[in-house]
């Protein structure tokens, strides 16, 4: 409690101390301060994992956040400066444990362009398949929390019934669900297994009504809009000058994805659009994140059917030593760019690591996006804001 | 008393009033409000009071239905068992004013209270004591099924004759209206 | 047979036990009562789980008794069992009275609702005045639990979901004037309050009042269905449980035993709520169609549906039961459903006896029996067709925010059902 | 227990229970009418929690109501209950009015003393 209001909460009042009273001038502070500090987290049920927000209200509305971030860092970065480069490959799908193959596909990326070596056409078309069905795996988990913290139960259970789908191809193909490992420096260790685009075609088949379910329940749901539009609402400056990126950027109005802007595997042999919002308000990024999910299902199918032949698994030494020098290489993760900063010296170990996750960039505008909103408002915007406290904290 | 089944019941009871039930309803009804009244104005934390005069509302209320006004009954449980009680609770909460519960309770000069009205009891009683011979004992019938309609008669009248209290009906519900803007613009922060 | 017990049953006597001084059927009326709500609250337990399952895409409670059918028992007994924790320097006293408060509201209602034309337990003519009354006091339960649990978050949500049943109690009020408006349309020109008297005014009109003036009734229906998922704090408008906000508002601090009552509460005044909607705008205990089709013939066709809804769910359960697995261990559990069917069966075959027993015109007590049959059932086949609204409702719908909630009571519910009211009354005059 | 109403008619001799006990008469409800007037006066007087006060004068306006009520039955029309129905009214705008107050006052002042309200302007 602000020390003001709470001795003065256990004053016996009969004693109040009359003397700031003069008698003229009534005490202003008394009357219209009535400020509350409340805790939210970080064991709240809907800040998505560890994340502790500290919210000054007055009354019920939000006066002003700070977020207390930290309870989930495993000093990831600093653990790559004693493991060899592959021996770091399997940390990396712990730090956004919901979209962990864009993680492999960002880090293995950036040691092959420090090393400049290209992983062949057929594992790109591999990790674009995977990528993308590991986004609209996010997307989905990001839509059923979401709807859980605005009240709505029953879209939970439809997107992990369908989410478990792609699971199913994860695990045939890499053996793991969650932290998929899929990817190695210079390649993919797997080959697709028999059925793998058999697979991925009875999924889009099967996930298209599902998606039209989703819009079905949601999108015109009375109840939805009004606790979605012009809520947590941010303008395009402002994501530019925060830095947020992601469905957040699109949904303000900025054309920006990485896939389109700096085309990395093979991206650019695809045709697909980049959704965008109009007034970037929690509706929008709704509807951003649902017409992504139709793209991601696009692209997948130009992929499977486009698949070359060939080495899944490039040049690349037994032991990887990248030449001495530094390299930035971004991807577009689900929740916005992921980026990679690796300062090689030469030897087996990077010198510095240091990973740019989209969470923690978008985290910052959770303050901007809440001022002025009610307290139900804020469980609604971290849910759009979507966050992983795993990327968050490092 | 069902005046359906027996109307002739009525006459049948010359002295005294017919209450509805039997008498002993009246004691236990009227104890109860006594008792809980007294509750009321002892207790020292304000819930248990408030709780204590919704039992005295109630037990009114049973008593209003013993004098086979049946809509006054409704309309004492809703707007002040219902209403005017939720607001008192409302206010206790708001203003958590339990925490004065520990000071004094009664202020320095109770004795002084205390025997005024025990002056004031004094005189009741006296007044219904002489009085008791001006009460006529004959009691009317009072048909309860058509309580409500013969209100409302009186209320708003009837095909197109104004009601005796028409007019004082509508004065009420500016009064009403006139306490509703009252409470609001003190109780709000920023008009 | 003593004089009081006999001197109900003869046929002749067409009025409720309550208003015929009866005191003995009268209690055994309110038994009845007592013994049909807790049953319906434990199917409306079970149903709830599993609809809300299947909406989900889920099962549901399987796998206590055959297909969840014990779940409802093992709560209770679980609910019982489990220890009763009273917070720290909470008021012992408030803390045990609240959820009283909350039942004794829930429950009085039903002295009033009309299961047929001598099938309550008493018709008061101020029905629908002490329906609104009671049903106001059960908002003083909740908010005195807020207060006794001595915590910051159950003070907040007792008083959100307080203030939220008062504003809605206004729009109710005002959808149910509208209706008793209707009543008033007849002959004499002075409607009434009582519910046996509003539904018997229905038949008189022939008209349901949902469709009397299309679209004035509907639209205060519309008005009341609203207004009572908000009093009873369920689906869209259950904020106070809102998991997201406030843990689990007024009754955050109560457990076991007492946790129970507050849940018995809040069902037993959604059956309540709904009953009321059922007989003020549904034709209460009315078959469909009572004027149209009112040759014995169908007299008798409709007095069937009581004993074809029971064959069906016997019939329903039986196939279950053969379709369970045939392992050892599920055998208790085939035969438990194997015997329920047969119960259910043995119901509807009783039922079919009465209806064709009953059709003989003259008064014999089969007729009379089979009438209060057919009363009771149209009436709850109704009551089950809103209470499946409230699961609906919840699987569907997300949560309204605290100020929309109020706004939409006090913005949008309060002036349309005052604009109802006004435009029923001009059209009544304008009609009559 | 029934009997009475059940037998239309019948002279009421077999109730012995019910000759001895004296019927109610309006003199009956205005005791107890007095006696909850007198219980909120007290009330009034002597309580400091300005709540507890705005509670009794609710008592004493129950009280009249009863009285209201009691004459009404006793002549026999209902004049007496419709003006209980005013005092009702007036009754809730009145509380309205003294929570509104006391809520304002409590905001400024933290205390809801009857004592300690000496100021004329705060």
């Amino acid at each position: 409690m602000s020390d003001r209001t709470s001795d003065a909460l256990n004053r016996a009042p009969s004693d109040v101390d009359r003397s700031n009273l003069d008698l003229g001038t009534p005490d202003k502070t008394y009357l219209d301060s009535n400020e509350l500090i409340i805790n939210m987290g970080p064991q709240h049920p809907a800040t998505h994992g560890v994340l502790r927000v500290i919210l000054k209200l007055d009354g019920e509305k939000v006066l002003g956040t700070e977020c207390v971030i930290g309870y989930l860092h495993r000093g990831v970065e600093k653990i790559a400066e004693n493991r060899t480069y592959t021996m770091f490959n399997p940390y990396v799908d712990r730090m956004d444990y919901c979209a962990a193959v864009s993680n492999g596909l960002g880090y293995c990326e950036a040691v092959e362009k420090l090393m400049n070596v290209e992983a062949p056409a057929r594992a790109q078309y591999i990790r674009v398949i995977l990528t993308e069905l590991q986004r609209i795996a996010s997307h989905q988990l990001w839509l059923g929390t979401h709807a859980l913290d605005i009240g709505a139960m029953t879209p939970l259970f439809y997107t992990f019934r369908d989410r478990e789908e792609i699971l199913k191809i994860f695990e045939r193909y890499c053996g793991a669900r969650l932290t998929t490992h899929a990817f190695r420096i210079g390649g993919c260790q797997y080959e697709t297994y028999a059925g793998f685009e058999k697979d991925v075609k009875n999924f889009l088949a099967f996930f298209a009504p599902k998606i039209d379910e989703y819009e079905a329940l949601l999108t015109t749901n009375r109840i939805w809009l009004e606790r979605t539009k012009n809520v947590g609402v941010i303008s395009g400056a402002d994501c530019i000058a925060l830095g947020v990126t992601g469905p957040l950027l699109r949904a303000s109005g900025v054309k920006w994805d990485l896939r389109k802007a700096q085309p990395y595997a093979a991206y650019s042999e695809f045709d697909f659009e980049i959704p965008t919002g109009v007034n970037g308000d929690t509706y929008d990024r709704y509807m951003v994140r649902m017409k992504e999910m139709r793209q991601s299902m696009r692209i997948i199918e130009q992929a499977v059917s486009g698949i070359p032949e060939g080495p899944i698994m490039g040049k690349v030494p037994k032991v990887i030593k990248p030449p001495v020098g530094e390299i930035y290489h971004s991807i577009e993760a689900p929740k916005g760019e992921l980026g990679y900063f690796i300062v090689s010296d030469g030897s087996t170990q990077p010198y510095r690591l240091r990973v740019r996750p989209p969470s923690f960039v978008n985290l910052q505008a959770l303050d901007l996006m809440v001022r002025g909103l009610l307290v139900a408002d804020v469980i609604a915007v971290i849910g759009t804001i979507d966050i992983v406290l795993g990327e968050v904290d490092r | 008393m069902n005046p359906g089944m027996s109307a002739g019941l009525n006459s049948a009871i010359d002295a005294g009033m017919a209450p509805v039930g039997t008498p002993w309803f009246f004691y236990v009804l009227a104890g109860l409000a006594v008792a809980s009244g007294v509750a009321v104005i002892t207790r020292r934390n304000a819930v248990h009071s408030a709780l204590a005069l919704i039992v005295t509302l109630l037990a009114v209320a049973g008593l209003y239905l013993m004098l086979y006004a049946p809509f006054v009954a409704g309309v004492q449980i809703i707007v002040y068992a219902g209403g005017i009680m939720v607001l008192f609770l409302f206010v206790i909460m708001l203003v958590n004013i339990d925490r004065s519960s520990k000071e004094r309770q009664f202020n320095r000069i109770w004795p002084v209270g205390l025997l005024a009205a025990c002056a004031l009891l004094a005189l009741f009683v006296s007044a219904i004591a002489k009085g008791k011979a001006l009460f006529p004992d004959r009691m009317m019938t009072l048909p309860e099924s058509s309580n409500t309609q013969q209100i409302a008669t009186m209320l708003y009248g009837e095909a197109g004759k104004m009601g005796q209290y028409t007019f004082a009906f509508e004065i009420a519900s500016l009064l009403l209206l006139v306490a509703i803007l009252g409470a609001v613009i003190m109780t709000k922060k920023k008009i | 047979m003593p004089n009081f017990i006999m001197s109900y049953l003869d046929p002749k006597v067409t009025v409720t036990p309550g208003s015929a001084g009866n005191q003995f059927w009268a209690l055994m009326y309110v038994l009845i009562i007592f013994a049909g709500v807790s049953v319906a609250v434990i199917c409306m337990n079970w149903i709830e789980r599993k609809a809300l399952a299947h909406f989900q895409v889920r099962l549901g409670p399987m796998r206590v008794g055959p297909h969840g059918l014990l779940q409802p028992i093992a709560d209770a007994v679980k609910l019982m069992i489990k220890e009763d924790i009273i917070p720290a320097e909470a008021d012992q006293f408030v803390f045990w009275i609240a959820p009283m408060i909350g039942l004794l509201a829930a429950f009085t209602v039903y002295t009033v609702i009309p299961f047929g034309p001598s099938e309550a337990v008493s018709d008061m003519n101020i029905g629908i005045l002490f329906m609104l009354g009671v049903s106001s006091l059960g908002v003083l339960g909740i908010v005195v639990s807020g207060w006794a649990s001595n915590s910051h978050y159950p003070l907040i949500g007792a008083l959100r979901s307080s203030a939220q049943m008062v504003s809605y109690e206004v729009a109710m009020g005002l959808a149910v004037v509208s209706a008793i408006l209707m009543t008033s349309l007849n002959a004499s020109g002075t409607g009434t309050l009582s519910m046996i008297g509003i539904v018997q005014a229905q038949q008189q009109q022939g008209v349901w009042f949902i469709f009397k003036f299309f679209p004035l009734g509907f639209i205060a229906f519309v008005i009341f269905a609203i207004a009572m998922v908000a009093e009873t704090n369920r689906a869209p408008f259950d904020l106070a449980e809102a998991e997201s906000e406030l843990t689990a508002g007024y009754h955050t601090e109560y457990s076991g035993l007492r946790w129970s009552l507050f849940m018995l509460a809040e069902y037993a005044a959604m059956i309540a709520v709904s009953s009321i909607a059922v007989t003020l705008w549904l034709g209460g205990w009315m078959r469909p169609f009572p004027n149209l089709l009112h040759a014995p013939a169908w007299d008798f066709i409709f007095s069937l549906f009581p004993g074809l809804t029971f064959g069906a769910l016997a019939a329903i359960t039986f196939i279950e039961a053969a379709r369970m697995p045939t392992q050892s261990f599920f055998k208790i559990q085939r035969i438990g459903l194997a015997v329920f069917a047969a119960l259910l069966g043995f119901i509807a075959l009783l039922l079919l006896v009465i209806a064709v027993a009953g059709r003989s015109a003259d008064m014999s007590v089969a007729a009379r029996f089979r009438e209060g049959i057919d009363y009771v059932y149209w009436f709850v086949l109704k009551v089950a067709g809103f209470m499946y609204l409230f699961i609906w409702y919840r699987a569907t719908w997300p949560r309204y925010r605290f100020d929309q909630l109020m706004k939409i009571g006090w913005k949008v519910m309060l002036p349309i059902s005052l604009g109802v009211l006004v435009v029923t009354a001009i059209v009544g005059v304008i009609f009559s | 227990m029934e009997g009475r109403a059940g037998t239309p008619g019948a002279p009421r001799t077999e109730n012995r229970a019910l000759r001895t006990m004296v019927p109610i008469t309006t003199l009956h409800y205005l005791v107890v009418a007095a006696a909850l007037f007198v219980l909120g006066v007290i009330g009034v007087l002597t309580r400091r929690n300005v709540v507890i006060v705005l509670m009794s004068i609710e008592l004493i306006l129950n009280a009249v109501n009863l009285n209201l009520v009691a004459f009404s039955r006793m002549w026999g029309n209902l004049h007496g209950q419709v003006f209980a129905i005013f005092i009702t009214v007036d009754a809730a705008a009145e509380a309205a009015v003294g929570l509104g107050i006391l809520i304002s006052f409590f905001r400024n002042k933290e205390t809801i003393n009857v004592d300690e309200i000496d100021l004329l302007k705060w």
